[in-house]
């Protein structure tokens, strides 16, 4: 039906300089991929919106290069320990950096979903977050009873240009399978674009299994949608396929000392090994 | 220390465990084993796929405990001080910190939210338990008038075992643990803190409990903590 | 594991006089049995919240002498007319009436989802519902560029005591599979408890199927579950089962003429009839 | 009829159509027929399980909607008035109305959000189209500074085609269906109106569209509305 099936290079040039760019969890489907082909095109300036946090794929745009400032409630390779990069960079002053909490980040995402220019959230008074968040604002709580002022914090909408993640599964058609993983599903109806890679293309519709539907972003959100098998290496896809413990070790080497460009090296030339490795344990 | 928390828990119907706290997760998985039959208990284990019967993304976590369907939650943090107040972000003044940390994750939320929030650190010193935190990510009170249904409930560590008096906004030290006094524990800590006259030790939990730690549930924890439980069953004295 | 599982009248009893109670649209599985079930036990007092409308299920309570106030963007029996029941009480002014729109009732559902005591939404103003909505207000948007004070209504949360609805499956756990019909997971999360009633409850853990997954309310959100084959009867059941024309003609000629005993007459002796009329085409 | 929405929908990339509009319904799926390649029409149908790719439940119509995603949408009225203002609630005040209608469904909210909303109304009489509604379900219009980037586009009637002209706040009317006439317009509404000196008649479908509409698109439509579908048929006259 639509040309909506692209190749992940012609995806990245749709990241512009400049592009507000919202990123998935490291466990919820990353476009490692997409990302690498992105540093490869030199991008440059980007605002990243971490849904909720990150962890490679925004250290590994800070290492290159890439980022302008980034909106996250942490940075972190988990296991793996800190984000070298990133906690680089921010020592530096090198990245505006927004610090957030998580349920806020989905707050602002939701509000752009809703077309609303803000939504209220619980918790975060006198935090030292909201404190450094002149962007965010508190009011009393309009529905409250007499005498008592109940102030509620007020985040204002995050409207990513464009939202990138990996999935298992999209059609001919655009439509992308994401299963339980719904902060997919918020940050496509949030941005204005999405750009997907997935492991497998398949032909027909997935919505002719009302069970699959379920787990649908319909293509009405889809901008573009690249075939990437691995898409998500080094990290795991979910539990379908494990992480590269020797390629991240090998990240985590090159961003702690190497410079913007032995990254940008790293990432044109770092491809998923073939057989792909089994599960660590 | 994993008994200890499944004590902590007792009569909650949901507890959550970030994924990447492997000694509150075991403790939760203890503590589910143990609860009474009308009463059972569901463990969340967050970003695992089998221990997560969430099913409408990462913000489902934050609005079940906004509904008040979330009785436990873990925190920890690089700094925590005397007045309950986590640092998850870093030291040195912010935003270019000497030492940056991951960041807040949800601990600004759930702080509020969730009525026994457990601290649970690792390292017992002046380094971690501090005086005042250089950054509140999230604070351990609030003002009179501000929402809050939830709060710091215990502080876990290798040395002993705090509770948290809201009223008071102090923590008051419950028990030491086995092989450990009240002078190390003062010594290690960087704030005041209130204790009873006679300090009692941390129960070590009873043989059933202990075959039950050591038998299904570490076969429970192996699934999720995979790393964590094979370094478990190495330290064991050989059965 | 738990013991979930109970019969329709048991539910039934669990509805005190006085609930609030939230009802999902005509089309999205309504649970008929257990309606009837309430109309039998002699519900009285109820505050309905139809999400975002409602047509049977309603007229029937209403009809039975049910229902003390309701809350709806409309009530319709909508190929088969008017709702006989809802049009005379409004008429009588019997019941309290809170007219709505739909997106209004989704917001304050998702207000009360999200621990949040109220949510923005866009539209509405100038309109005669606002003006006859005491409940709702409007405040300027505080994040509006200055000089253009942009106003914004904001619905209240609505956090109803007991959800029901019908779905066609459910585990023992009191996991319920619900596929696209996404409204009535926002009705289990906002309500206090939920009662549910299914075509069939499995053995087994719904969750051992990632793809299934997707669509399911856990068991978390769900007080009981009661199997009741045909449930919806005589309404359609998604595409599983047609509507049964026969018997809505039936039920319209008793509530447009008949008393609230002879709709409680009704209620107590309706039963899907075997087998199941196909299609109506 | 059908060949004129089809018209009205020409360029839009989504198109809604409640359940219970079958005229609409078809228009809209024949002017998805008639979209060109390379600029497809998505047409969804509320409630319907075929033609509908929303998987985020009711709600996601509107923030769809809200997000600008959705071009055109249909809405009727009871009553409509000569500012757009449309009455879906009842007559008489409000709210013992003397005759009650179902309700305001998701109009006051449309209203404001989509661009293109075709009022549509099978009835032309001074009792539909009346100088003030008794309520305002939805304003046709609304006050300086109201975020507002929707509203009333045309109203389709059996004897005519209105625009909607939003800076004069009126209708205007565009053109009269073959075998109807200004005066027979004028006679049967209940609200002032503009109109050009010459108005001209509504273009009956060119003969490929008809064969168009008679094929494909019936069957397509037989899917969604089969009560439908089957009565146009039975009024074909004999092909």
């Amino acid at each position: 039906m639509s040309g909506k099936i692209a190749k992940v290079e012609a995806l990245a040039e749709q990241v512009r300089d400049g592009t507000r760019l919202a990123l998935p969890v490291d466990y919820g489907g990353v476009p490692m991929a997409l990302t690498r082909a992105i540093v490869a095109r030199g991008a440059r300036d980007l605002d990243l919106v971490c849904v909720p946090i990150s962890g490679l794929q925004a250290d590994m745009l800070i290492a290159a290069g890439c980022v302008r400032s980034i909106e996250t409630s942490a940075v972190t390779l988990g296991e793996f320990g800190p984000a070298p990069a990133f906690t680089r960079a921010v020592r530096d002053g090198r990245i505006a950096l927004k610090d957030a909490t998580c349920p806020a980040i989905y707050a602002g995402l939701q509000a752009a979903e809703k077309g609303i220019p803000f939504m209220p959230i619980r918790g975060i008074l006198e935090s030292d977050i909201l404190a450094n968040r002149p962007d965010w604002q508190v009011i009393d709580n309009p529905f409250a009873a007499d005498g008592n002022p109940d102030p509620i914090v007020l985040i204002p909408a995050i409207q990513p240009d464009i939202a990138v993640f990996h999935a298992p599964l999209a059609d001919r058609d655009g439509n992308v399978w994401i299963g339980r993983r719904r902060e997919l599903m918020t940050m496509a109806h949030a941005a204005k674009h999405s750009l997907v890679t997935v492991e497998r293309v398949v032909d027909g519709n997935l919505f002719e299994n009302e069970e699959l539907a379920a787990g649908v972003i319909p293509t009405l959100y889809v901008d573009a949608v690249a075939e990437a098998v691995h898409g998500a290496w080094p990290l795991n896809l979910w539990d379908r396929y494990p992480i590269d413990e020797a390629a991240m070790r090998a990240y985590i080497a090159c961003a702690r000392d190497g410079t913007a460009d032995d990254m940008r090296r790293l990432a044109a030339k770092a491809v998923p090994p073939q057989p792909y490795p089994a599960a660590a344990e | 220390m994993i008994a200890t928390i499944a004590g902590l828990l007792e009569g909650c119907r949901h507890v959550t465990v970030g994924a990447s706290s492997p000694v509150p997760g075991a403790g939760a998985l203890l503590a589910r084993r143990l609860a009474p039959a009308d009463r059972p208990m569901i463990v969340s284990v967050l970003g695992s796929q089998a221990h997560n019967m969430f099913t409408n993304g990462g913000v489902e976590t934050f609005d079940c405990a906004a509904e008040g369907r979330i009785d436990a939650f873990f925190l920890s943090g690089g700094q925590i001080d005397g007045q309950g107040n986590i640092n998850l972000v870093g030291t040195g003044d912010y935003p270019a910190n000497t030492v940056r940390w991951p960041g807040s994750f949800g601990s600004a939320f759930v702080y509020f939210m969730i009525p026994r929030v457990i601290l649970f650190r690792e390292e017992h010193s002046r380094r971690v338990f501090v005086d005042k935190v250089d950054f509140i990510s999230a604070p351990g009170t609030s003002s009179a008038g501000i929402h809050r249904p939830g709060g710091p409930y215990a502080l876990l560590t290798p040395l002993c075992l705090f509770d948290f008096d809201k009223a008071a906004r102090r923590f008051r030290l419950r028990s030491v643990h086995p092989g450990h006094s009240v002078e190390e524990v003062a010594d290690n800590t960087g704030f005041a803190f209130d204790r009873p006259d006679e300090v009692p030790v941390t129960p070590t939990p009873a043989a059933d409990r202990l075959a039950l730690i050591r038998g299904t549930v570490m076969d429970e924890i192996a699934e999720t903590y995979p790393r964590f439980s094979a370094d478990m069953r190495a330290a064991l004295p050989a059965a």
